[in-house]
């Protein structure tokens, strides 16, 4: 437990979201094109970084589901930023020891003629530290 | 080191006496000694050639002459303003305090004016002679056969070392070229003595002000105290004149005298120029006015005509006193 | 335990419409506070001048502390907000001159908060009790 | 130099048990100006009351100290005894030496002293005291609404009904305002038209209420009891007085392509036109910007029509000056533009509305006459998709809505989706929701009502975007207790924007020196106490220009405003607070310093001419305080860099004397 209040805090600092902010209204998670792709949706988010029940969404595959599209943010009311958070969680989960959610050697095996180069090299980017 | 000449200065101003512009004009005439330069009201183009000055000891700021100029004279009045006095021009304008048709104002440029104490600090009493020699004064006194050389930089009054602005806010014509607002450094100082503990902040001020002797030119020299009656002379103010005791009478008076002018203060200067005592008041006027620049904003006084000081405007959000106190003690 | 001998004096001056009666409803509560506090009524505390304050202290005054409705309520709508701005600036130029800053304070009371109004009036003369007699302000000529 | 009267009251033992009295009766008689000085058990008594009187006029006393209880408590009861005995009132002082001091200190030495102090701090206050006399100003008998909709007719008349005369200045052609365009109201089903067009007749009809329609105001000048207003009568084009409404030159007229306002420019009408069918005044107007007679001389048919030759193409606006007592502000409020919300593509497609439109949509006067119709092809929806808090509750750093809840939306929509399966009951019916906030009287039964006899489904969760594709429109939005995201075709969507103040408030505050909140909302003297008056004297609210209502609760903030009006307007007299500040003009400098943080607008200027010792003259330019307005605050005195302003009751020298008494 104290281990994920600093760990919420920190997603906090590093995101600057006050979930706080938020009254639960869930237009981030009506806006969002990934919806149906995702276990934990962005309201979710907001409200599970709030609790601290933060551990559920570092081992989520959404973290990598997010298409960072900001549409959430966009649309909040309340201007609580959900996809800020998103991201903050992910760093969290890629920067520690042999978490990259892609190395150099899993590229080879994503090739592919649709995929455009640039898709690859932000999710290289995005994707590991 | 003065750009424009005092011969153009009496020129423009006789010109505009000849064509009907103004009726009067109001400047500087030579005192008794080179460097006591007084204000006086020129009517006729003889005495311009005659007495008019312009020279580094012009340091006296006419805005606050205009108040009661204007009133004791019907027709228009020519006045040259030095960057530094437009402020106080807009600002009395600001206040209401004379009309702005009965004057015709005329901003010429300033390189600073001398301080005649650090002057006498270098070359000693009995000045008889001051002349310009490029960048140097040259000084004679009756006690010396060969003049003193004197850096004009070194001499510089303590406001025009920290010039705040080079540029003109108000004029009808200006003379010369205009200048910029300057960054510059004039809060140092204030805020080495809030550095300071508290003990030494009033060691520091009992010793400066201690030397007070409530002459009350630091008053009747600022352009921001043209109370028709001041509350000093006032019997039923509360705060009427006493004689100087060393005590805490002098920081009354001078708290009560700063706390009037202040958010109207534009840090001419004026006080600690005409102190006999050479009393730094000028810091306690800065001090305001860093303050509101801190707590409210940035504010300059007579940079416009009409705006509102921040001591008679609020916002929902201020801080509160003793946050001013929290905030200081985090950036110790 | 350090015995102080000094007993301050302390002037407050407090708004008719909140803070008064908060000062009220702590006597109607019987809540006590030093009788130190001398309470001076105005009707709002944007009355307060800052000469007043100085007047104070010039007259042997130990500690002046203000009292006026919460921000945003105050019974003439800004009165408060023209006094937080007033006394912040004599404040802090009353710390600039090196006098002790804990001699000063500003303090919104509501007419409900009896409790409030003495616990403030117990820690104020509480902290100006431990600076002693204020002798950096006081004018002698004034002293009795 | 005053006689002063000392009174110390024992208040039973409530100070006598703290206070030694006597000591305290004792050692005031030595201070200056005091000739008399004694206690008694109940000061507040009769016995108390009679004593002092004897003691004024015995020992001929020019000023009373009563130390007793607070002031909040007796002194208006010790400034009767002193009138009664012929003292000014405002020559009494009260020392609190029982809330202050008994009540608040345990042992008797201290609190003897404090006592002391305190009464010591009274007497040097007392004497420098004046007699003070309540100034007193007329009352113009007759009072200004402006606006004309539920809330101004209201106001209007409550206010005729008591006799007196009031005008209501209205900017469209006709008074209703929004209720008017209003199909049913909540949460009773009655149609607005049925509750409103009498009231709108009956203020026709009264004989104390003139309207001026297609009017403003331009100027406002006075104070409390004496406003002098300027209303400007924009030109019509119709002679008021002539037009029977019969409707003849709205029929000719060949200009009829002009989106008609009253219907939210789903429709259109001609360009000279009477908006609704009961409009009141029923006169028609010509709308100056599509009249070819105005715009280029071209026409002139409604003028041949015109039987009564009540069509006039040269007249011109005109300007009316009145004198009012009160002023009642009923500016109201109009719903927010939608165009920074392009997620609802309302901009995009036609069959996304706001509610009021839908109001227009349902009316039976309306452009569908009533049938629910879709506006792009005019078939019925089959699904119906309402989305609540368009605009409301927002962040102030999202800077496209508004902070605030707009209070009515949640009731007017479960009535709009009740309405539609009433009649409809085919159509299914969304309402997406935040929160459903129904307090108030039957609203949470009539919302209710909604999802079960009516079986309106509420969803839980905010549409995220609408998207028009083909003749649908593609709706996702989040469903928050089910869990997932629901994607539905819609064939109308009907978005409850927020409601803002009237965009003519604003400049009318300034008029009026009435304060407003951030959001334009007019601010009242007390958010509990006092909530339909203005902090301006004179000045009342009735309706949304206050903040947002439904029609109950305009109507009953129209009648409370009434009422104060009557109030105000029933007196001969107004007398004032003499606490006022006043200017010393030998001493003010004119410097506008007090104008600026007076919160009342009581301090003015005028130049003035003085003697000078030289025996010419100067005018100079002095601060005047109308005693009427100003309530006494003291503000400006401090503001003052001279001194010239004072506060009658809190002078600066009896402030300061209370201030030396104590530090003694």
């Amino acid at each position: 437990m104290e281990n994920n209040k600093y760990l919420r805090e920190e997603i906090i600092r590093e995101s600057g979201v006050n979930p706080k902010k938020c009254m639960k209204c869930g237009k981030c998670s009506a806006t969002c094109p990934a919806y149906d792709e995702m276990e934990y949706h962005p309201h979710q988010f907001v409200s599970m970084v709030e609790s601290g029940d933060i551990m559920p969404l570092l081992n989520s595959e959404s973290l990598y589901k997010c298409l960072s599209c900001f549409a959430c943010i966009e649309r909040c009311p309340r201007g609580v930023e959900p996809a800020k958070l998103v991201e903050a969680v992910r760093l969290s989960a890629i920067r520690k020891q042999g978490e990259n959610r892609m190395t150099a050697n899993d590229v080879p095996a994503l090739l592919d003629e649709e995929i455009p180069q640039q898709l690859l090299v932000s999710a290289f980017r995005k994707y590991s530290k | 080191m003065q750009k424009i000449t005092q011969n153009q200065l009496i020129e423009k101003a006789a010109s505009l006496l000849s064509d009907g512009t103004v009726n009067a004009v109001l400047g500087w005439s030579r005192g008794e000694f080179g460097y006591d330069v007084t204000p006086k009201m020129f009517k006729t183009e003889e005495d311009l050639k005659e007495n008019f000055v312009w020279n580094d000891f012009c340091g006296v700021n006419f805005s606050k002459y205009l108040v009661s100029k204007t009133d004791r004279f019907d027709g228009k009045i020519l006045v040259f303003l030095k960057p530094c006095d437009t402020y106080s021009f807009n600002q009395l304008l600001t206040e209401h305090r004379f009309e702005r048709e009965k004057v015709y104002a005329v901003g010429i440029p300033c390189e600073g004016m001398v301080d005649v104490i650090k002057l006498k600090a270098v070359t000693g009493e009995g000045i008889s002679e001051i002349k310009e020699d490029g960048e140097n004064l040259l000084v004679t006194t009756i006690y010396e056969d060969a003049p003193v050389k004197v850096a004009f930089k070194d001499v510089l009054l303590e406001r025009c070392i920290n010039c705040k602005s080079k540029k003109h806010v108000a004029y009808d014509e200006l003379m010369g070229d205009e200048g910029e607002v300057i960054e510059s450094k004039r809060f140092d100082e204030v805020a080495k003595i809030e550095a300071m503990t508290p003990d030494e902040r009033f060691a520091f001020w009992q010793n400066e002000l201690s030397r007070c002797i409530r002459c009350n030119a630091c008053r009747d020299a600022c352009p921001a105290c043209t109370c028709e009656k001041c509350v000093f002379d006032n019997p039923q103010s509360g705060v009427e004149n006493k004689a100087p005791a060393n005590s805490f009478e002098e920081k009354m008076f001078h708290i009560i005298r700063a706390y009037h002018v202040a958010g109207r203060c534009t840090d001419c200067g004026e006080c600690s120029r005409v102190c006999p005592q050479n009393i730094p008041l000028h810091l306690l006027n800065r001090k305001f006015i860093k303050d509101i620049n801190e707590f409210y904003g940035e504010y300059q006084a007579g940079a416009e005509v009409g705006s509102r000081a921040p001591l008679v405007d609020y916002t929902t959000e201020d801080l509160e006193p003793g946050e001013v106190f929290d905030r200081r003690d985090i950036d110790a | 335990m350090q015995v102080n001998e000094h007993k301050p004096l302390i002037v407050a001056f407090c708004c008719n419409w909140c803070s008064y009666a908060g000062a009220d409803l702590a006597g109607n509560n019987r809540l006590n506070y030093p009788a130190d506090v001398k309470i001076i009524r105005v009707p709002c505390s944007c009355r307060v001048n800052p000469m007043f304050v100085l007047r104070a202290f010039q007259r042997g005054a130990d500690g002046v502390i203000i009292c006026g409705c919460h921000p945003g309520d105050c019974h003439y709508t800004s009165g408060n907000y023209y006094t937080r701005r007033r006394m912040a600036a004599l404040f802090s130029m009353l710390d600039f001159l090196g006098i002790e800053r804990e001699r000063t304070r500003l303090e919104w009371v509501s007419a409900a908060e009896g409790a409030k109004f003495a616990a403030t009036m117990n820690d104020f003369v509480e902290k100006v009790t431990a600076l002693g007699e204020n002798k950096r302000l006081e004018d002698l000529r004034c002293k009795r | 130099m005053q006689r002063v009267g000392v009174f110390v009251c024992w208040c039973g033992s409530n100070i006598a048990g703290t206070v030694d009295v006597e000591a305290v009766s004792e050692a005031l008689k030595n201070e200056p100006g005091v000739v008399f000085s004694t206690n008694y058990q109940y000061m507040c008594s009769q016995a108390g009351q009679d004593m002092i009187k004897e003691a004024v006029k015995e020992h001929n006393l020019t000023g009373i100290v009563v130390c007793s209880c607070s002031p909040r408590m007796h002194e208006a009861t010790f400034r009767k005894t002193a009138a009664a005995a012929g003292l000014n009132p405002y020559m009494v002082e009260i020392a609190n030496i029982r809330e202050q001091c008994s009540w608040v200190h345990k042992d008797i030495p201290t609190g003897t002293e404090k006592a002391i102090i305190l009464g010591k701090a009274a007497v040097a206050k007392v004497n420098l005291n004046t007699p003070l006399t309540p100034g007193e100003s007329p009352v113009t008998k007759r009072a200004l609404v402006i606006g004309g909709g539920i809330a101004g007719i209201q106001t209007a008349l409550d206010i005729a009904d008591a006799g007196f005369p009031v005008d209501i200045v209205e900017k469209k052609p006709t008074i209703g305002g929004k209720m008017a365009q209003l199909d049913k109201t909540f949460p009773t089903l009655d149609c607005a038209a049925c509750i409103l067009t009498p009231k709108m007749v009956d203020v026709a009809q009264n004989e104390n209420i003139r309207i001026f329609s297609y009017s403003e105001v331009s100027e406002i000048k006075g104070f409390v009891g004496n406003f002098d207003v300027t209303i400007k009568k924009n030109a019509r084009f119709v002679k008021e007085d002539i037009c029977t409404g019969c409707g003849a030159c709205v029929e000719k007229c060949p200009m009829k392509r002009v989106p008609n306002e009253f219907n939210l420019g789903m429709d259109n009408r001609s360009a000279i036109y009477i908006p609704f069918a009961q409009a009141v005044p029923k006169v028609a107007t010509i709308d100056p910007n599509s009249c070819n007679m105005l715009k280029n001389g071209k026409c002139g048919l409604c003028a041949k029509v015109c039987a009564a030759g009540a069509i006039d193409y040269t007249q011109k606006d005109e300007y009316i000056n009145e004198k009012y007592g009160a002023i009642v502000v009923a500016t109201g409020f109009n719903p927010i533009s939608m165009d920074k919300f392009d997620e609802f593509s309302y901009n995009q497609s036609k069959d996304v509305i706001t509610s009021l439109e839908f109001e227009r949509l349902t009316n039976a006067a309306g452009p569908t006459a009533g049938h629910l119709e879709r506006p792009s092809d005019g078939k019925s929806p089959k699904t119906i998709v309402f989305v609540q808090c368009v605009g409301s509750r927002c962040d102030a750093c999202a800077e496209k809505g508004k902070e605030y809840c707009s209070k009515i939306c949640c009731m007017y929509t479960a009535k709009h989706a009740m309405l539609v399966r009433d009649k409809y009951p085919d159509t299914e019916v969304y309402v997406f929701y935040i929160d459903v906030r129904t307090p108030g009287k039957n609203f949470d039964e009539f919302y209710r009502r909604a999802v079960e006899e009516y079986g309106v489904k509420y969803v839980k969760g905010m549409v995220g975007k609408v998207t028009p594709e083909g003749d649908k429109l593609k709706v996702q939005a989040s469903d928050l207790i089910e869990g997932k995201q629901l994607h539905i075709d819609a064939d109308l969507v009907v978005l409850a924007a927020a409601i803002e103040p009237d965009k003519s408030a604003r400049p009318l505050a300034t008029m009026l020196t009435a304060s407003m909140d951030t959001n334009d909302f007019f601010t009242e003297a007390h958010p509990k106490l006092r909530p339909v008056e203005s902090p301006t004297a004179g000045v009342f609210l009735s309706g949304a220009c206050q903040g947002p209502k439904d029609i109950p609760e305009t109507v009953s903030q129209a009648g409370a405003a009434a009422s104060k009006v009557i109030g105000l307007l029933a007196k001969d007299k107004l007398t004032g607070n003499p606490c006022v500040a006043h200017s010393n003009e030998l001493m003010c400098n004119g410097c506008s310093s007090c104008e600026r943080v007076c919160p009342y607008g009581a301090i003015t200027y005028e130049d003035k001419e003085f003697r000078m010792p030289d025996r010419t003259t100067k005018i100079r330019r002095v601060a005047k305080v109308n005693p009427a307005v100003c309530q006494g605050c003291g503000a400006c005195t401090v503001a003052c860099p001279s001194g010239a302003m004072d506060l009658n009751g809190f002078a600066s020298n009896q402030i300061m004397a209370e201030v030396d008494a104590i530090c003694k």
